[in-house]
């Protein structure tokens, strides 16, 4: 390493491994550091132990079989994978999807960003070292996977949708049970800004930590509500609405940097908050004209069978755009079923974002970039 | 009657106030009765019952039950800890950094020990004992810490050790010089020597014995915070080198109850103080006598 | 003549580039066949189209139709919104040869990831023409498999392996005799 | 008599106190963590049974492996048991955990069969993800385990 006079009183640098399991990373990656001091000079990251085959088991499977697949793609909000593919499929085979489907499709979408940013104000929480708050965030959305149950059966791993609608009706007094949740959370929005959101504790930790430049996120392809936290205004449900999102109203929040500057820690946390209160709103308006009708297509039957053909969906998922690429050749297994998800990207900007940030901020940055590292690694 | 020359007076008091009275049986049985079952049952069940309490009352802060399998309502929950603790296996590599985390921690008890002023009799040497003890003691806690650092190999823990060292030297001075003053007023510097020669009526303290003295007892608290860390005089733990990051001016709200405990931590402290300068440790004695007159 | 505007420009900065221009699916979205070693003259010149600013490379995927891999580039602008698909073909020489592609990473740094997914997973290894500036030499290190592992998992021929660092990759069928329980 | 005394009596406080103060750690993955997240939140109150987060190992008791085990994270999983101190206990949750679940040998070729192919597994909670009732079950059945009791939970 080159040094000249000024480098005289710099110190060595250490190198500091991070495991695969450590409490304070968000998923299971390995960090390697060198510190100078505190000060994180460098930084290399490996991923990979959440590889499950993803891919390839999609390729062995039948295409029903695959959407139980897809949303194993990212856990926590399992419906998105099961969307992209499902339009994937519906573009190839030329299928409408019934308005009653779509409205209980957008329904399930919008409910699962917010619990997927509840989930994300729980780790971040964590990596905070704000213990209360995530008990309340969980009682909290442990009333939205009630709703899941209600509608599907299932918490997480929701298998619902299917090519050109969805498994099963709602049942009575489901819309009923949003619109309620959806007051309760308004409500309870209030609870974590006191408690949370503007704590000083919290501030201290977050405001000006971890900014995030324009030009990295340009650089990296960063979307979702971390692009859009340092201003990139790009949402693909505005761009090219699916799934009837053009007939809604709602606004993409940008972030404003009311606690430091526009797009670090703190920033990225409040365009979450702001997230959750349009997908109320669009729940709102969803539940007023869910129409009647038929929640599957009648050109799918039992046996369908995906005409030869291609076509490559996307759609913004909690964490950014994630795009699918479906390739069908007529036969029963799809010839291949490509993702793309959003979290390869931010994995990608980790490295140029820590440099230069003390390594006590380093969970803490980490956890707001709301790493999905088991969509990044299929 | 005691004369009060006797060095363990004040022992002998305190039993008699709660009823016991001296007869052939030696003093220091009574002494070491009266620490074993101060620690058993009331040191460890309390503890105890605080941690219990402490997982409750958080738990309920957090809208949750908290421990309520072990015992009615998960008494027992500590113990069962504590009992688990035990049968865990020790640490396999054990190597000479562990050794020497091991021996100062040794020597701090040790010290603490030492430091506790209950005369001559319950104590593990011969304890015509100074006061200069616990600051003796300090040093070598800061003297290990500093030495500690400069084991780790780096620079910032090089610094982390003599940063403490610094900061024990910064707090033992001035106390020092203190308690000099203290001791030249009461004729010698053990504790039973300061105890005795303070009255049970705060006119005869030694705080209010003169203005010196009464500066020296703000500079003994003063330097005991510095020693302490305790949070207005924490300049060598300073918050916003622990915290990190940027400093953010315009919201202040302060409901933090992390300071609050902070706070708290004062009290044992200044307690301790007013001891050394008042006539705290002799007030049993005052009071049998004052009891046995009238 | 080619209706699209693009395809011309395209067809002057870079002649012989564009091979073929189709619909992708059943979508409105072009997608140009683009011969295999031009594509990084392609790409620069996309990006610096002055209508369209190809700027952001959204997605790579690569299939495999009987031995030859069709690599499928999605292109999207954050400037102008247009969207387009760039596909070239490779012919594999040999069931367990690697297919060498002429890297994008200079053009678009976001490819870095995807680029180094499809060398683990099919072997096709992205590498610029003068052979200095491989995905290995950016600073990322994005790395799926452990080390050591054999082949390249998404290929059609691929056989899962029997074992890796002595953990079976089996599960033994036991035939456990499942006890009665009475009904009380 | 002194042993049969510290077998009977003594011996039953110490699986007693092993079994009601199980600090875990857990391995987190996927679907099966947020679920073991749910399961430590307000509704289901794992701290209920004693059991309080960990981050270090060597304080950790029970290690529970949430979801799939791949084959580059094994060394590391059986590196984080070695890291354990003595009485320890492993409880496996999800179908990936078992056996491979929807990524068993046949469907994938990078996810262990099983974590018991590379640890110690004292109790299997199947489910995919498995429901917080199923995970507090199989904890329920690991203190039965602990203290000798046949198991009436499963």
């Amino acid at each position: 390493m080159k040094r000249n006079s000024n480098d005289f009183f710099k110190t060595d640098l250490t190198t500091w491994e991070i495991g695969p399991y450590h409490g304070s990373l968000p998923a299971p990656m390995r960090l390697k550091l060198s510190l100078d001091g505190e000060i994180i000079a460098s930084c290399q990251i490996e991923t990979g132990f959440l590889h499950r085959g993803l891919e390839k088991a999609c390729e062995l499977h039948s295409w029903k079989s695959v959407i139980a697949y897809a949303d194993h793609l990212d856990p926590e909000a399992a419906v998105f994978g099961e969307l992209v593919l499902c339009l994937g499929v519906e573009e190839i085979g030329e299928i409408v999807v019934p308005a009653r489907a779509q409205c209980i499709r957008v329904i399930l979408a919008e409910l699962t960003r917010i619990s997927s940013h509840l989930a994300y104000i729980v780790r971040i929480a964590r990596a905070v070292g704000s213990e209360t708050i995530i008990h309340y965030v969980l009682r909290d959305r442990e009333r939205i996977l009630d709703l899941f149950e209600l509608l599907t059966g299932a918490r997480f791993s929701l298998n619902f949708l299917r090519f050109g609608g969805v498994c099963a009706d709602v049942t009575d007094g489901f819309i009923e049970r949003v619109l309620e949740v959806c007051e309760m959370i308004r409500i309870r929005m209030k609870e974590y800004n006191d408690l949370f959101t503007f704590n000083h504790g919290f501030l201290k930790r977050s405001a000006f930590v971890g900014t995030l430049p324009t030009s990295l996120i340009r650089a990296c392809g960063m979307t979702g509500p971390n692009a859009r936290a340092s201003g990139v205004n790009f949402d693909v449900r505005k761009e090219t609405p699916y799934m009837g999102y053009d007939e809604l109203e709602f606004q993409i929040p940008l972030g404003q940097g009311e606690g430091g500057n526009i797009g670090d820690v703190h920033d990225r946390f409040l365009l979450r908050l702001r997230e959750i209160s349009q997908s109320m709103e669009i729940l709102k308006q969803v539940a007023d004209r869910v129409p009647a009708g038929d929640f599957i297509s009648s050109k799918v039957e039992k046996d369908y069978v995906v005409p030869p053909g291609e076509a490559y969906a996307r759609i913004e998922s909690s964490r950014g755009l994630l795009g699918c690429h479906v390739v069908s050749d007529g036969k029963e297994k799809p010839s291949r079923v490509q993702f793309r998800p959003p979290s390869l990207a931010h994995l990608m900007a980790v490295p140029e974002l820590v440099e230069g940030i003390r390594i006590e901020d380093l969970p803490v940055v980490l956890a707001s970039l709301d790493l999905g590292v088991a969509e990044a690694d299929r | 009657m005691n004369t009060g020359n006797d060095q363990i007076s004040w022992i002998v008091s305190w039993c008699r106030a709660i009823g016991l009275t001296p007869s052939n049986t030696p003093p220091w049985l009574y002494a070491l009765l009266a620490l074993l079952c101060t620690f058993c049952f009331v040191v460890v069940p309390s503890g105890a019952f605080i941690s219990y309490l402490d997982r409750k009352l958080s738990a309920d802060l957090q809208a949750r039950v908290g421990p309520n399998r072990a015992g009615p309502g998960g008494l027992f929950q500590p113990f069962a800890d504590i009992l688990k603790l035990l049968q865990k296996d020790t640490q396999k590599q054990w190597g000479w950094r562990e050794n020497f985390w091991l021996s100062v921690h040794t020597m701090a008890l040790y010290s603490t020990l030492a430091v506790l002023p209950l005369g001559s009799v319950a104590l593990l040497v011969d304890t015509e004992m100074s006061a200069f003890l616990p600051f003796w003691s300090a040093l070598v806690l800061g003297l290990g810490t500093m030495l500690l650092g400069l084991s780790q190999e780096s620079v910032p823990g090089w610094f982390g050790g003599i940063r403490v060292a610094a900061q024990t030297l910064a707090g033992s001075f001035p106390a020092l010089v203190a308690l000099l003053c203290v001791g030249i007023r009461a004729g010698g510097f053990r504790w039973s020597v300061l105890a005795n020669s303070q009255g049970f009526s705060p006119w005869s303290w030694a705080v209010f014995a003169n203005p010196f003295l009464l500066v020296a007892f703000f500079i003994f608290v003063m330097s005991g915070l510095v020693l302490l860390a305790i949070a207005p005089l924490d300049g060598g733990l300073s918050m916003s080198d622990i915290h990190g990051g940027g400093i953010f001016p315009s919201f202040r709200t302060e409901a933090e109850l992390i300071s609050f405990w902070e706070i708290l931590r004062i009290f044992p402290l200044v307690g301790n103080h007013c001891g050394s300068f008042s006539g705290c440790l002799a007030a049993p004695q005052r009071l049998y006598s004052w009891t046995s007159e009238t | 003549m080619d209706k699209n505007p693009l395809i011309s420009r395209l067809n002057k900065t870079v002649p012989g580039a564009v091979l073929e221009v189709r619909r992708f699916g059943r979508s409105p979205i072009s997608s140009i066949w683009v011969e295999t070693q031009s594509i990084q003259r392609l790409g620069e010149a996309l990006k610096s189209d002055p209508e369209c600013k190809f700027d952001w490379l959204e997605n790579l995927s690569v299939v495999e139709f009987e031995g030859v891999f069709v690599i499928t580039y999605f292109l999207r602008s954050t400037v102008t919104q247009h969207t387009v698909v760039l596909r070239l073909s490779a012919v594999l020489a040999s069931p367990t040869s690697e297919v060498v592609i002429p890297s994008v990473w200079k053009i678009w740094p976001m490819a870095v990831p995807m680029e180094k997914d499809a060398q683990e997973m099919f072997g096709v290894v992205f590498k610029a023409p003068q052979g200095s500036t491989t995905v290995e030499d950016s600073d990322a290190k994005i790395k799926i498999l452990p080390e050591g592992w054999d082949g390249f998992p998404l290929r059609k021929n691929y056989v899962f392996p029997k074992e890796f660092i002595n953990i079976p990759h089996s599960r033994p069928v036991v035939n456990r005799a499942i006890p009665k329980k009475t009904i009380q | 008599m002194a042993g049969a005394f510290y077998l009977s009596t003594i011996g039953q406080i110490m699986k007693w106190a092993r079994s009601r103060s199980l600090w875990y750690i857990s391995t987190g993955t996927a679907c099966c963590a947020d679920e073991v997240l749910d399961t430590m939140g307000c509704r289901y109150d794992l701290e209920r049974f004693g059991c309080l987060p960990q981050v270090d190992p060597r304080q950790a008791d029970l290690l529970i492996v949430c979801g799939m085990v791949s084959y580059k994270a094994a060394p590391h999983l059986k590196n984080l048991y070695e890291n354990m101190l003595a009485p320890k206990y492993v409880l496996a949750v999800g179908a990936c955990a078992n056996c491979g679940g929807p990524f068993s040998p046949e469907f994938s070729y990078s996810v262990v069969a099983g974590a018991d192919q590379i640890i110690p597994v004292d109790v299997f909670v199947p489910g995919c993800p498995p429901r917080p009732e199923a995970i507090m079950n199989g904890l329920i059945a690991l203190q039965e385990k602990i203290c000798g009791q046949e198991s009436s939970h499963f």
